[in-house]
């Protein structure tokens, strides 16, 4: 547990969690959430949840991102808020 | 061996530096690219192989093995980096992105 | 303000911080799911706030100067006692492995209904679906 | 609607503050939560299941019966968004385009119009066309075989190290969703029908429920896997660990073909026609 | 060393607030992507220094690998839609 | 006689060449990555590349002149150090660029489009790659036809192409 | 064998699932045979280990042979057996009644169907039996993750109905899990007897308070309690006509009985009725539900919709009664929980099956349909009249032991709003049945005669049997509390006040 790096990363994770909900392009909001997910992931190799670290790598990168591009491709990219 | 591989990891910090103030600085997606593109990829392989060097230090089989996967990391950076630059390049291009000129 | 009072704070605020994050980013969550008009956006928001509650319980399990759950020296470990002070919380990371199965799954399964939602209604704006769909049962009446 | 919600959510933030000052600090060993069953796991989990990865150990053998639902959990996401989305009945679509493969010559061909063979010489193409791209076909092509063995590996070696069977499968799921998107969604389904995913991932979670069936077959308890030991011809504690490898396998299994499942119905919004 | 490889990662944590600010306000999608590919590699070096710090790097490994080789099928497909769905703005 | 013709059509139908091939590198990644070398691992390394080579030879080795490969590879790794000297040159002309204040006046960015003469797919890649990651230019496409469409940052680098790289790899796959 | 029927119970639907999965891929006449032994199997289980309860007391299942605080563990007293047997019971009857209906609306993914559906009877028979609170979160997610596909393949506006549920139920079991994370930071446990072992111990009263409360509200948008219904009559009423009678009589009693889990054997009933002031607020905001639920079901001119909104009342009579806190209020809220899932079931499967021959469920289309299909409207009657609360039938007891409890407990709010919305419920019904008997057809409206006939005998046999049981555990309603209910029923209470 590297507690300033942890604190820094938080704050990034907040801000890109509250810049993926505001922004009105949907898939610059998948690809936020995808930088989003990345940070988490870091948060918790530093907390030293290597499992879960991995998983969310893997996850986060690997497959939740296109699940959101490939939603966002059979629909619609504009959004009012 | 510590200081080849502190040296090789503050080189690696200024190109990441570098590759992030680029990525703010440069005008256009295009130009934005290159820094992205080649100064990540150059910081990523100065920090790793610094790093291998200092798990080297002390010296094992598993220590070689660990070194070696660091290693293939960058490997799999120097495949999928360019890749990756290149397909956003193609994507603007095909998106209809006209690049940045002087004029 | 004196100095033992700062240090005081100081080690209040480092003992605490996570949650505080963790509230920041549940508030968010919650926020994207109740206010946004969008239904991706609120498929997000709900990442979100499953996020912030993983994050939670990884919090719980941290230890400071404690090392990950991996036992060093593999198969040697019989012959010196372990110290369960030397290791994170195992358990947390165990549930939070399957809460993140979970939010996966939520996630496939939402966005399908949400792919399906815009075959039908050409929209992703919420009042614009319910409209068509108070425009659809007057029609019927 | 927005100022109410924001209002809302405000309170439940200052009721989270609230709590917080009474949580324990953090990262404090000696904190309940780090205490009463925590402390055992980690003296006793090597002992007993003979995995260093403590997290394996406890997520596959001491409460196994939760990772077995988490299985179900992602099987059920899989069949779902094959319930939800699939489409059989499509309208014919307006008219196919083949493209002659040497000269890249496009043919449109109205619908009842005469169709060339899918053979060497013409490949059936989407409709939103990407031209063939050379760098990132061939990069994919080299990543697939090592990014798979890597997926093997982390999946058969969550005993000394983090991963496991969901990890893996993820990441080998991850794999053949890149053949996908690098080429493009038919040949991706001819290589790995719909119909082997769906097989695979029931087959995997039947290896998990039948690993532990057949534990109560052989007389001990749901999931125990040390009534494995007979079968295996190795003493308890390691039947155990063998135990948790099949179990990660069958996890693998299902999980890479699910993935790969939703992305197929998602990607092409149940019709199987055109991917990302 | 160990106190190196902290600042290190400060230094890198605090880079990322560039990518990010790109990610963030970047005017086209394609800009997000690039703040997000380059927090990628920044992650990807983070996560092998956590495991200097922690010193048990043969288990931090495994997640940089899937990370860095993961990350780029995310970029593929954010820019396999602009080949297919033109239009760089909105839509 | 007949019998050993088929077995050897067979041979090539199945591509058995190239699976042992993918087969060999796969181990040698597994054993790396891996890092256990009791027996138990040794055979999990044997299934799971006997798994990869099954499902993905097509990928690693589309079509190989099997007798050429030695000599292919050797030179491809004496290509490396060169390659990387070019990048670290790159690299320091771009962190130039990157730091200089009147950077806009600096570049002058330009799409060149040039006609290769490399063969073959692999060669393509390695090419198309290495002008990602060299001074001044990012590979936008590579047509069917050998066309390359590349982005210059500025003139120099627009005006080295297509250069002695080209010649390199096209020594490469001699 | 017998030590191990616990296990068998949740196993055998499950491997049936994944039997029907494939089943549907090769050969789709099979998935039908294997989801009913599936479920046969669990059901026969079930009854044999309530056998087993009645005789001797709550069972332990031991999972993966780890004792209880380590590994996770099954606990099956008088309620959960009950419980167990009543969710396979009626997933069972809706099965056989629905194996046409099925055939046709989910031709091509048949197996997709069987399967999805054999995995939420086992998530939600997972959530009765477990003794452990993350896994109940696990199983709470399997359930709801298939109720919304099952949900989500209805026509019209059933998606986005759907897609509202994903949101408020992901929101629910998040909390739930919250909760289940805080009780967690202060004892360390998951195990619930543990729980309840370690509880009183702890020092920081506070953070459980919250805990409680953040269990108790994601629970309550689970199960669609008033103020947070606003999910459940689109879902229900859209869903299409198997999963509807799946799911409304199941979800919603299930999570009402994990509720009864929570407070009686985790947090304790001393803990909760005395030291939280929460009681009488709940109580109230039951006694609005009521009311409001009656007046919005009297708005509606669609039978499924109505029966939904009739859910609503339903479940705030169960959890006002489980609050009163006296022995006759937790006895009628348990005994109602049962009964209510039958006379559920069988409305709606009448429902379902006026549906399937009708083609709508307003009421203006309902004219003439007891001439056309007397036996379905027969066992509507019979449900409709256990709804009411008429006396031969299972309802009239329940809500006698909830009004009992509430005069008991000096609540006279709540019981004067079960009288009403009985009331109001005679006055639902008595239109419906007005309309479908008295009403002759009026070509005006609709143009030609109907065409419409009886129900198939597949559908028609499970629905009069039904009808039967609803009327047997009317006539057995105190067989059923002194087997089920007294053993649970905590003895030492606030009693009146």
């Amino acid at each position: 547990m590297i507690w300033q790096l942890d604190v820094i990363i938080l704050t990034l994770v907040i801000i890109c969690g509250l810049a993926a909900i505001s922004i009105r392009d949907l898939l610059g909001a998948a690809v936020l959430f995808s930088a989003y997910s990345f940070m988490m992931c870091l948060l918790w190799a530093i907390m030293g949840a290597v499992d879960v670290a991995f998983t969310e790598a893997s996850v986060g990168a690997g497959v939740s991102t296109v699940f959101f591009v490939a939603a966002v491709f059979r629909t619609t990219r504009s959004s009012k808020d | 061996m510590g200081v080849i591989s502190f040296v090789l990891l503050l080189g690696g910090l200024v190109f990441y530096a570098g590759g992030s103030v680029g990525i703010i600085r440069f005008p256009d997606v295009y130009s934005r690219l290159h820094p992205a593109g080649k100064l990540d990829t150059m910081g990523l392989f100065m920090t790793m192989s610094g790093m291998a060097l200092y798990v080297l230090s002390d010296w094992s089989i598993s220590a070689l093995l660990t070194a070696l996967k660091i290693m293939l990391i960058v490997v799999f950076i120097f495949i999928t980096s360019p890749t990756a630059t290149h397909a956003m390049a193609d994507a603007g291009m095909r998106a209809g992105l006209v690049h940045w000129s002087r004029k | 303000m004196d100095a033992p009072v700062l240090a005081d704070m100081l080690d209040f605020v480092i003992a605490k911080y996570n949650y505080w994050g963790i509230a920041a980013l549940m508030m968010i969550g919650l926020y994207a799911m109740i206010a946004k008009n969008n239904l991706v956006k609120k498929i997000i928001g709900m990442n979100i706030f499953q996020t912030a509650i993983i994050l939670f319980f990884i919090s719980i399990a941290t230890k400071w100067d404690a090392t990950i759950p991996i036992i060093i020296h593999g198969h040697g470990a019989h012959a010196h006692s372990i110290h369960a002070a030397d290791y994170m919380n195992p358990l947390p990371h165990v549930l939070m492995l399957t809460a993140i199965v979970v939010s996966v799954a939520t996630l496939g399964v939402a966005l399908a209904l949400a792919v399906g939602i815009f075959q039908r209604y050409e929209t992703l704006e919420e009042d614009n679906i319910l409209e068509q769909l108070k425009a659809d049962e007057s029609n019927l009446r | 609607m927005k100022r109410f919600a924001f209002i809302g959510v405000l309170l439940f933030g200052a009721v989270l503050l609230y709590s917080s000052f009474s949580f324990p600090p953090l990262g404090d060993p000696h904190a309940p939560a780090n205490r009463h069953v925590s402390d055992d796991y980690i003296r006793d989990g090597m002992k007993e299941t003979a995995v260093p990865n403590l997290v394996t150990a406890v997520l596959a053998d001491y409460r196994g019966y939760d990772t077995m639902f988490e299985a179900t959990v992602i099987l059920a996401a899989g069949i779902a968004c094959f319930f939800l989305l699939r489409r059989y009945r499509r309208k014919p679509a307006q008219h196919r385009l083949y493209r002659h493969i040497d000269t890249g010559v496009i043919l449109i061909i109205e619908q009842g119009g005469k169709e060339p063979v899918d053979s060497k010489e013409f490949e059936r193409i989407d409709y939103h066309w990407v031209p063939f791209d050379l760098v990132v076909n061939k990069a994919a092509g080299l990543m697939v075989p090592f990014l798979q063995l890597f997926a093997l590996y982390v999946i058969f070696h969550g005993h000394h190290s983090p991963g496991g069977g969901f990890q893996g499968g993820v990441i080998f799921g991850a794999t053949v969703i890149l053949l996908a998107i690098s080429r493009d969604l038919r040949s991706t389904t001819r290589l790995f029908p719909e119909r082997t995913s769906a097989f695979l991932s029931s087959a995997g979670l039947f290896i998990y429920a039948g690993t532990g069936f057949a534990c109560l077959l052989l007389g001990s308890n749901l999931l125990d896997y040390s009534a494995l030991a007979r079968l295996l011809a190795v003493d308890p504690v390691m039947a155990r660990s063998h135990g948790i490898l099949l179990v990660e396998i069958g996890v693998g299994m299902a999980v890479s073909a699910i993935m790969i499942w939703i992305y197929y119905n998602l990607a092409s919004a149940g019709r199987y026609d055109e991917g990302l | 060393m160990e106190n190196a490889f902290i600042y290190t990662g400060i230094f890198l944590c605090v880079l990322m607030l560039l990518p990010l600010y790109r990610a963030v306000f970047g005017p086209t999608v394609l800009d997000r992507l690039i703040g997000a590919n380059a927090i990628g590699s920044k992650t990807t070096a983070l996560l092998i220094m956590i495991g200097l710090i922690y010193q048990r790097v043969d288990m931090f490994v495994d997640i940089a690998l899937a990370y860095a080789t993961l990350n780029f099928i995310a970029v593929l497909a954010t820019s396999r839609y602009f080949q297919k769905r033109k239009g760089l703005y909105k839509e | 006689m007949i019998g050993l013709a088929k077995s050897a059509e067979w041979l090539r139908e199945a591509r058995i060449g190239a699976k042992l091939m993918t087969f060999g590198v796969c181990y040698a990644t597994w054993i790396v990555l891996s890092g256990r070398f009791d027996a138990f691992h040794l055979m999990l390394g044997v299934v799971s590349s006997a798994i990869v080579s099954m499902t993905s030879s097509e990928l690693l080795f589309p079509d190989v002149k099997y007798a050429n490969l030695p000599r292919m590879v050797l030179r491809f790794f004496l290509y490396i150090p060169w390659l990387l000297y070019q990048v670290f040159l790159a690299n320091l002309h771009l962190l130039y660029l990157t730091f200089h204040p009147r950077m806009k006046e600096q570049i002058d960015p330009q799409i060149v489009t040039f006609q290769s003469r490399l063969e073959g797919d692999m060669a393509l890649l390695i090419f198309a790659n290495s002008i990602t990651l060299t001074p001044g230019t990012v590979t936008i496409y590579v047509s069917v036809l050998k066309k390359f469409t590349v982005h210059a940052i500025d003139d120099p680098s627009a005006r080295a192409l297509p250069g002695r790289m080209e010649e390199k790899i096209e020594h490469i796959f001699a | 064998m017998t030590d191990q029927l616990p296990a068998l119970i949740i196993i055998s639907p499950l491997l049936a699932a994944l039997l029907a999965n494939i089943a549907g891929w090769i050969q789709k006449r099979l998935c039908f045979p294997a989801a009913v032994a599936g479920l046969l199997a669990s059901f026969l289980c079930a009854a044999f280990l309530m056998r087993r309860v009645i005789a001797g007391g709550p069972v332990v299942y031991r999972l993966a042979g780890w004792n209880p605080p380590w590994g996770i563990s099954y606990y099956i007293d008088n309620l959960s057996g009950a419980v167990l047997i009543l969710v396979s019971l009626v997933a069972l009857i809706n099965m056989l009644a629905n194996r046409e209906v099925a055939l046709t609306m989910f031709e091509n993914r048949l197996g997709a169907f069987y399967s999805l559906y054999l995995l939420f009877v086992t998530g939600l028979m997972g959530i009765v039996i477990t003794g452990d609170a993350f896994n109940l979160y696990v199983l709470l997610e399997i359930a709801s993750l298939t109720g919304y596909a099952l949900i989500g393949m209805g026509g019209g506006r059933a998606r986005i109905s759907s897609l509202h549920y994903v949101f408020m139920g992901t929101i629910g079991a998040s909390l739930y899990l919250f909760g289940t994370g805080y009780l967690y930071m202060v004892t360390g446990s998951l195990n619930m007897a543990d729980l309840a072992a370690l509880l009183p111990q702890v020092e920081k009263v506070s953070l459980i308070e919250i805990s409680f409360i953040l269990c108790l509200v994601g629970l309550f948008i689970k199960m669609a309690f008033f103020p947070l219904h606003a999910w459940l009559p689109n879902a229900y009423s859209h869903a299409p006509g198997p999963s509807a009678s799946l799911i409304a009589p199941l979800t919603t009693k299930v999570m009402i009985y994990v509720m009864i889990r929570v407070v009686l054997s985790v947090y304790r009933p001393e803990f909760v009725f005395k030291a939280l002031p929460i009681r009488d607020l709940i109580i109230w905001i039951a006694v609005a539900a009521i009311l409001a639920g009656s007046v919005m079901a009297f708005k509606q001119r669609r039978l499924k919709r109505m029966l939904s909104y009739i859910i609503v009342v339903e479940v705030a009579y169960m959890v006002g009664g489980f609050w009163l806190g006296n022995a006759a209020g937790m006895t009628g809220a348990m005994l109602h929980l049962l009964n209510d899932a039958m006379m559920t079931l069988c409305l709606f499967l009448a429902a379902g099956s006026i549906v399937s021959r009708v083609m709508s469920d307003e009421f203006s289309y309902l004219q003439g349909v007891f001439q056309k299909m007397p036996f379905t409207m027969v066992a509507f009657v019979a449900g409709a009249l256990s709804v009411i609360g008429v006396p031969p039938t299972c309802g009239f007891f329940s809500k006698w032991y909830l009004i009992s409890g509430g005069i008991a407990a000096g609540q006279y709010g709540f019981a004067a709003a079960l009288i009403i919305s009985s009331l109001i419920n005679a006055l639902l019904f008595f239109r419906v049945i007005e309309i479908g008997y008295f009403e002759p057809f009026d070509m005006h409206s609709h143009g030609a005669e109907p065409v419409f006939e009886e129900a198939s005998a597949g559908m028609v046999v499970p629905l009069v049997a039904t009808a039967g049981l609803i009327l047997a555990m009317g006539f057995y309603a105190n067989t059923l509390v002194a087997w089920f209910i007294e053993p649970i029923v905590p003895v030492v209470l606030a009693g009146g006040g």
